[in-house]
């Protein structure tokens, strides 16, 4: 079998030349599915006899509960059963933590018990014959509470005296680290200039039009629980869910359908749904279904962590930044479901595109009564990019420069890629002057400034921003060991299989959730181009199941990881498969492997044109197996898992990793114009230049691209998780939350420079979470037109309400 | 007369559904649980998302928000009804061509829309087709693909038209 | 969410105060009442139908006066309403003073309103609770002094 | 999310209806829906009975001349009033506004009728019919009435409707020398508006003859600005006419506040619409 090493050097061609199915924007096969609604997405699985849940929601932001009474809900005809915290709490254990104590001490069920914690935490499920009946139930437990003193901010929390959320941790904080990266003390010292600043990253959440939900049957017959759901992380929720539920993961089946509506991150905290759905089927021995409504789904589906950074850069009297020291604190909401992971996870872009060495961090993660947050599109990084957008806007501010000027002199060099961030992550090659240049020339920088002075003069508001993101992919789970070293997992790893039906047709699975990236059709590019033959003979297996698909622990589609990780392991399992057929070629057609090549479902000899097609060769590999080789095992399979090298695979000391494998990066700009009597903001211009690494479908690169970018106009612009000084939530739905519409959409000037990811195997780069790119330029951008009032902006979320107190309130 | 159940029949896409339903039944959930259509989805309580958008009588509406009742007897098409004998509808050949689908969630309900769209004006520009759509939310496209489709489709049923 | 109010009646402090402090008076007053029951000298059970317009709701009620101090004429007024998915912890600061025939019923009120209604009604819900109260004390001053 | 149960009343006669309605005090007549049914669905409203009056004949879509009165039925839907030509020719603020409503699958199912009834202060149609003077045909147990659209709003979704009585359509004269403007300003289609304003002037040699001006999300109800309207009379309509009954209207307003727009803000926004509505309709005559 081929070593790797040998793979990567001989296998992987440097240009898109060289490929003839790989790097082409080939139509989405699979798309014609949903197109002629056929898609099978999780609400449409349909078990006979399913009963469904519904949730009783609390409507308080913190609330002691005193008493539940589920006798009304009970009495109602339909209804099989009342589920409460109390309950749940004598069946199972709370969820594992990632936080060492004392923050690790805090009990996370999926129901509340003793006390509520957030509006719309879940504190009763129930069960009835259908929707309309479990909806009616819900309202039926009457839940008496003594409501408490709520804490909303996260450094409220933290401070002395604050209400406490978790009684058995004994504080709010989750977690506190400090990064002394470099020396930015010395820096600071040595500066010309300090300049200092706050910036403020709101709460928004992932909503993907199809909400989660979770279809539990228990099969008695083999003591197992099977569950289709949509989580993203399947085989990483399942020893979450199981060690709550004290039961081996072997008994729980994960099923995804073969359609999930989206994700963006926000179908990864859903396994407590999982758990209280599982655990009711059991209990019932009866199919069960619960599909969140969109209320639910707002309110405690996945809010990303708000953050606050107090931040001082250390800056030459030329603009360059020496260094960065800062306080950060996240908001992570009642429960850190999947934190305090975000708070290390920015540190995979510690210095955003730029070159500084010197950066110290201190972040820390509080309890609040706010929704659960967890990975939304960009997590976490791109709370800590667009501090840097900001802050480098503030440099130009400080010094009276061009934004952009200050950018381009700080930008981390061709020359110097590989670069090694302070953080010992490996920016894997990259042209970022070139991207940024590219863009200026896109949106016409030096015209618009021009047109901006000319607006100016006539009491016209327009503005021009520029920011950057690091959309960093294919996370290595050894940066959690950083907030505990005990935390079981490091690295990264995914499956691929490849294999030949007996009709011939190339198979290939892999252990990826696919929610809208279009895997079948690019996996299928790469089979495609190990056996140089068409889309057509190759079949994707669509959706996940952990007993008949593929998986490996990790196995997911989350971190911008499926292309890089799927992809690579379906490349190895490809060439190994080809090895084999190869091999039993050779030996039927009585000629030399080397003489032999894969070509159009066939393998055909360079030297003397013999053919024998994939179905022949099917044939002798799974039916007529004595004249296979000698010593050959039967079958045509082949199984690959990729667990890449990340050169700095474990934390050190001074908490530095190579934290992900790929940094692809997208520069973005955006001109506004402000109404001075409205304050409404309109988007003149927004361009992008991203750097994906080698596109494998050019046409699904753009697709993720326009898509994160879309995620971050409508982040900055309209979407908003507010909540009162009661913990109420005032955005429960789409009324108030708001999501852009194709009207909110400008058109986009999307531009790719490809340069090859220096350290995945293919060349690629994980893409798509960019989310956050617009929300720097376009906050920047408002900022700078809004100069002539001398407005400071504080926020990543924008209003005109907010931007017309502004103005008013001089 | 004050009714419990209620008798309820429905065309849909040319074939007749009947069943005693519950008053509050809403639209949606006869489509996909009595006829079992699946395509018409649902994605909001608020009349917001669209993905649950059909033809009534030809004209687009959300069907989450009409009750079953108010349908009967009337003739309703949903995303099933699109293709014929295997032949994608110019909008899904559209919609295939320029990847303006990823997740695929709310293609039924934008297609419904377009559907709408074209069935009276032709030849919509680029902001009639925003404005066409604004009753549909998509998460996944950034809607520009969805945009550039149905342009693309308007242009080849037209040139369709005239060769006829 | 906290407001105030006040109203001036042409009768005494004492009157406006014993005719306060006598939950049968206001159970008489209360907006939108289903059904009440006065349990005893201090507290009300009431079911109110409160909302604006078509939209309301009813709330299982419970009404209880604390502190009530004759000397200086205040007492705290609680009201703890529960509905399906809406609940109002509401507490009233009640105050009488003034001359023999120009006496003043004061009252600030400070309201948690939480659940569906506090929620999505965030537009109208200060106005509405803020006018049932009033609504409620307008009732038994006009009884008191017509 | 999905409604709690009612019971269902199917009426064969506009006249039976009215009974029902006034005999079954918890009971919601159901139009097209698009305002009942979301509240009804996120269970903020819950009528115990609903009265299908959408199929009564009498109600039925349509818009027609009388002389000089326009007659619109319940059941026009808004698209309908955006697209019909008499409504476009003669009463353009009230085809703008149905323009401005939702997205258009709801303006495909939400009807006139059932916009007015709702007494909802964000709904565009009760702008542009109090700018228009209309008059709501109501039918009721003991016959038809016709109310003055200044008399019917009276309070946050409370209308003047007596127990049992329907909106059958909308009286509107024909306005003479008449210019007209809605204009709104919303963050999303269907997110509730942050303000809008309609505007009828009858203009002559560019002096203005007579104004009538209604506010959206101005105040709990929709109202008129009668003392800008007053003041714009005979005067002749110029920056400073204008800028002053933008003022007038808006400078005792108490318009509720949300997380999108504060009183202080929504205030503002009406004053610039208001001025807005004026330049448009100024620029008009000079053409």
């Amino acid at each position: 079998m081929p070593q790797k090493a040998e793979l990567v050097v001989e296998k992987a061609p440097e240009t898109t030349a060289a490929f003839k199915y790989m790097g082409t924007p080939v139509k989405v096969a699979e798309d014609l599915i949903p197109l002629q609604g056929k898609g099978q997405y999780l609400d449409d699985v349909e078990i006979p006899g399913t009963l469904y849940m519904a949730y009783t929601l609390s409507p308080y932001g913190h609330a002691k509960i005193k008493k539940i009474d589920t006798s009304k809900c009970l009495e109602l005809p339909g209804v099989h059963y009342v589920l409460t915290g109390e309950e749940l709490k004598a069946n199972m254990d709370p969820y594992m933590q990632i936080a060492p104590p004392p923050s690790g001490n805090l009990k996370d069920y999926p129901l509340a018990v003793d006390k509520v914690r957030y509006y719309g935490e879940p504190v009763a499920a129930v069960v009835a014959s259908n929707a309309y009946i479990a909806e009616d139930a819900a309202e039926l437990v009457d839940v008496e509470y003594e409501p408490l003193p709520v804490v909303t901010d996260a450094e409220d929390a933290l401070k002395e005296g604050s209400p406490v959320l978790h009684d058995s941790v004994g504080n709010n904080l989750v977690w506190r680290g400090v990064w002394d990266l470099g020396d930015a003390e010395k820096a600071l010292k040595e500066a010309d200039y300090v300049v200092e600043d706050t910036v403020k990253t709101h709460r928004y959440a992932a909503v993907p039009l199809e909400t989660s939900g979770v279809l539990a049957t228990y099969d008695q017959s083999v003591d197992t629980i099977t569950v289709y759901s949509v989580n993203q992380m399947p085989m990483f929720s399942l020893p979450i869910i199981c060690g709550a539920l004290r039961m081996p993961p072997s008994k729980f089946r994960m099923i995804l359908p073969p359609n999930v509506g989206g994700a963006f991150g926000g179908k990864i905290i859903n396994f407590t749904h999982i758990t209280v759905v599982a655990y009711l089927s059991k209990l019932l021995k009866a199919p069960v279904k619960y599909v969140e409504n969109r209320s639910e789904n707002i309110m405690s589906g996945t809010h990303n962590n708000e953050r606050i950074f107090h931040v001082k850069l250390a800056v030459r009297k030329d603009g360059r930044v020496t260094g960065a020291y800062m306080k950060a604190v996240d908001n992570c909401g009642a429960y850190p479901r999947y934190e305090p992971a975000g708070a290390v996870i920015w540190a995979q872009v510690v210095p955003g595109i730029y070159d500084v060495q010197n950066v110290y961090v201190d972040f820390s993660q509080a309890t609040t009564n706010k929704g659960p947050t967890g990975p939304v599109r960009g997590y976490s990084r791109i709370q800590h990019n667009f501090m840097w957008e900001r802050m480098m806007n503030r440099v130009a501010q400080k010094l009276n420069m061009d934004p952009a000027e200050v950018r381009r002199l700080n930008l981390i060099k061709a020359e110097q890629m590989p670069y090694e961030g302070p953080s010992r992550t490996i920016y894997d090659g990259g042209d970022y002057h070139k991207a940024f240049d590219t863009l200026l020339d896109t949106i016409e920088y030096g015209k618009w400034r021009e047109k901006q002075k000319e607006a100016r003069k006539q009491g016209k508001l327009i503005g021009i921003g520029l920011s950057a993101v690091i959309d960093s992919g294919a996370n290595n789970f050894a940066q959690v060991k950083i907030i505990n070293p005990h935390f079981p997992a490091s690295g990264s790893m995914e499956v691929g299989l490849v294999m030949i039906d007996q009709f011939g047709t190339l198979v290939a699975r892999t252990g990826t959730t696919d929610q809208g990236q279009s895997h079948a059709t690019t996996f299928g590019q790469i089979v495609s181009e190990v056996f140089n033959t068409g889309p057509e003979n190759v079949v994707f297996q669509q959706g996940f199941d952990s007993i008949s698909n593929v998986w490996a622990a990790f196995s997911g589609a989350y971190a911008s990881r499926s292309a890089v990780m799927a992809g690579t392991a379906l490349y190895y399992a490809a060439i190994r498969l080809k090895e084999k057929v190869l091999t039993i070629a050779a030996h039927a057609l009585g000629e030399l492997e080397s003489d032999l090549e894969a070509k159009d479902a066939a393998v055909v000899s360079m030297k003397t044109d013999k053919k024998l097609p994939l179905g022949d060769i099917a044939t002798l590999a799974w039916l007529d197996v004595n004249k296979l080789p000698e010593d050959m095992e039967p079958g045509l399979v082949s199984y690959a898992v990729y667990k890449p090298d990340f050169t700095y695979n474990m934390p050190d000391e001074k908490k530095r990793v190579n934290n992900t494998l790929t940094y692809s990066y997208a520069i973005h700009g955006t001109v506004v114009e402000v109404d001075p009597e409205t304050y409404e903001m309109k988007i003149l211009k927004h361009g992008v230049v991203s750097d994906p690494g080698f596109m494998i479908n050019p046409l699904v690169v753009e697709g993720q691209e326009m898509g994160a970018t879309l995620h971050g106009i409508s982040a900055a612009l309209m979407e908003n998780l507010e909540y009162d000084e009661d913990g109420i939530l005032l955005t429960s739905n789409f009324w108030d939350y708001l999501v852009a519409g194709a009207k909110h959409m400008p058109d986009i000037d999307m531009k790719t420079i490809v340069t090859r990811s220096t350290s995945s195997v293919l060349g690629v780069r994980g893409v798509g979470e960019g989310g956050g790119g617009p929300i720097g330029s376009i906050v920047n951008a408002v900022e700078d037109a809004l100069q002539p009032l001398g407005i400071k902006l504080l926020s990543s979320n924008l209003s005109a309400n907010e931007l017309y107190s502004k103005a008013n309130k001089k | 007369m004050m009714e419990g159940l209620v008798k309820v029949s429905i065309d849909i896409n040319g074939k007749k559904y009947t069943d005693d339903v519950e008053p509050r039944l809403l639209l949606v959930d006869f489509i996909r649980d009595i006829a079992r259509l699946k395509g018409t989805h649902i994605g909001c309580d608020t009349t917001s998302c669209g993905a649950c958008t059909i033809l009534i009588d030809g004209m687009s509406v959300k069907s989450c928000t009409m009750f079953a009742v108010e349908a009967d007897g009337r003739k309703i098409q949903t995303v099933e009804s699109l293709a014929t004998d295997d032949k994608l509808h110019p909008l899904q050949e559209a919609f295939w061509e320029h990847h303006a689908l990823q997740c695929g969630y709310c293609t039924p309900g934008m297609l419904m829309s377009s559907t709408f769209l074209l069935s009276r004006n032709s030849d919509p520009t680029e902001e009639e087709i925003r404005e066409g759509i604004a009753g549909n939310i998509c998460r996944c496209t950034g809607y520009i693909n969805i945009i550039k489709a149905v342009k693309d489709a308007a242009g080849k049923i037209n040139a369709g038209k005239e060769t006829e | 969410m906290k407001f105030e109010g006040s109203r001036e009646v042409n009768t005494s402090a004492q009157a406006v105060w014993d005719f306060l402090t006598n939950p049968n008076n206001m159970a008489e007053c209360l907006p939108d009442a289903k059904s009440h029951e006065v349990v005893d000298d201090k507290t009300i059970k009431a079911q109110l139908k409160v909302g604006v317009g078509f939209i309301k709701e009813v709330f299982d009620s419970t009404i209880s006066y604390s502190e009530v101090t004759p000397d200086s004429k205040d007492m705290k007024i609680k009201i703890d309403a529960k509905a399906k998915a809406n609940t109002a912890t509401i507490n009233i600061d009640v105050h009488v003073d003034g001359a023999d025939s120009a006496a003043k019923l004061q009252w600030t009120v400070d309201a948690v309103m939480a659940g569906r209604l506090a929620s999505i009604g965030q537009r109208y819900i200060s106005k509405v609770s803020d006018k049932v109260i009033e609504q409620a004390f307008e009732c038994m001053m006009s009884k008191l002094a017509p | 999310m999905r409604p709690r149960p009612f019971l269902l009343h199917r009426p064969n006669t506009l006249k039976e209806a009215s009974e029902l309605l006034y005999s079954h005090e918890d009971a919601k007549p159901l139009a097209g829906g698009q305002s009942l049914i979301p509240m009804m669905k996120l269970r903020i409203y819950s009528p115990e009975e609903i009265v299908m009056i959408g199929h009564l004949p009498e109600m039925q879509p349509g818009v027609k001349q009388e002389g000089s009165t326009i007659v619109i039925n319940s059941m026009t839907t808004h698209d309908m009033v955006h697209h019909n030509e008499l409504i476009s020719e003669y009463l353009p603020v009230l085809s703008e506004a149905a323009a401005a409503i939702a997205d258009q699958q709801i303006r495909n199912r939400g009807t006139i009728g059932g916009n007015i009834a709702h007494g909802d202060p964000s709904t565009n149609l009760s702008a542009a019919l109090l700018a228009l003077d209309a008059k709501v045909l109501a039918s009721g147990k003991d016959g038809q009435r016709e109310i003055p659209i200044d008399e019917f709003f009276l309070d946050l979704f409370t209308t003047a409707l007596e127990p049992g009585e329907i909106i059958t359509g909308f009286k509107v004269d024909i306005p003479k020398n008449s210019r007209q403007k809605f204009m709104k300003i919303t963050r999303s289609d269907t997110a509730f508006p942050l303000a809008f304003v309609a505007v009828n002037i009858q203009l002559s040699d560019g002096v203005v003859k007579d104004a009538r001006i209604g506010l959206g999300v101005a105040a709990p109800t929709p109202i008129r600005a009668t003392e800008a309207e007053e003041y714009l009379k005979n005067k002749q309509l110029n920056q400073e006419t204008i800028l002053k009954t933008a003022e007038m209207a808006t400078k005792d307003l108490e318009p509720p506040g949300d997380v999108h727009a504060s009183p202080e803000y929504r205030k503002n926004l009406l004053n610039v619409l208001m001025k807005r509505c004026l330049n448009s309709l100024l620029e008009e005559v000079k053409q």
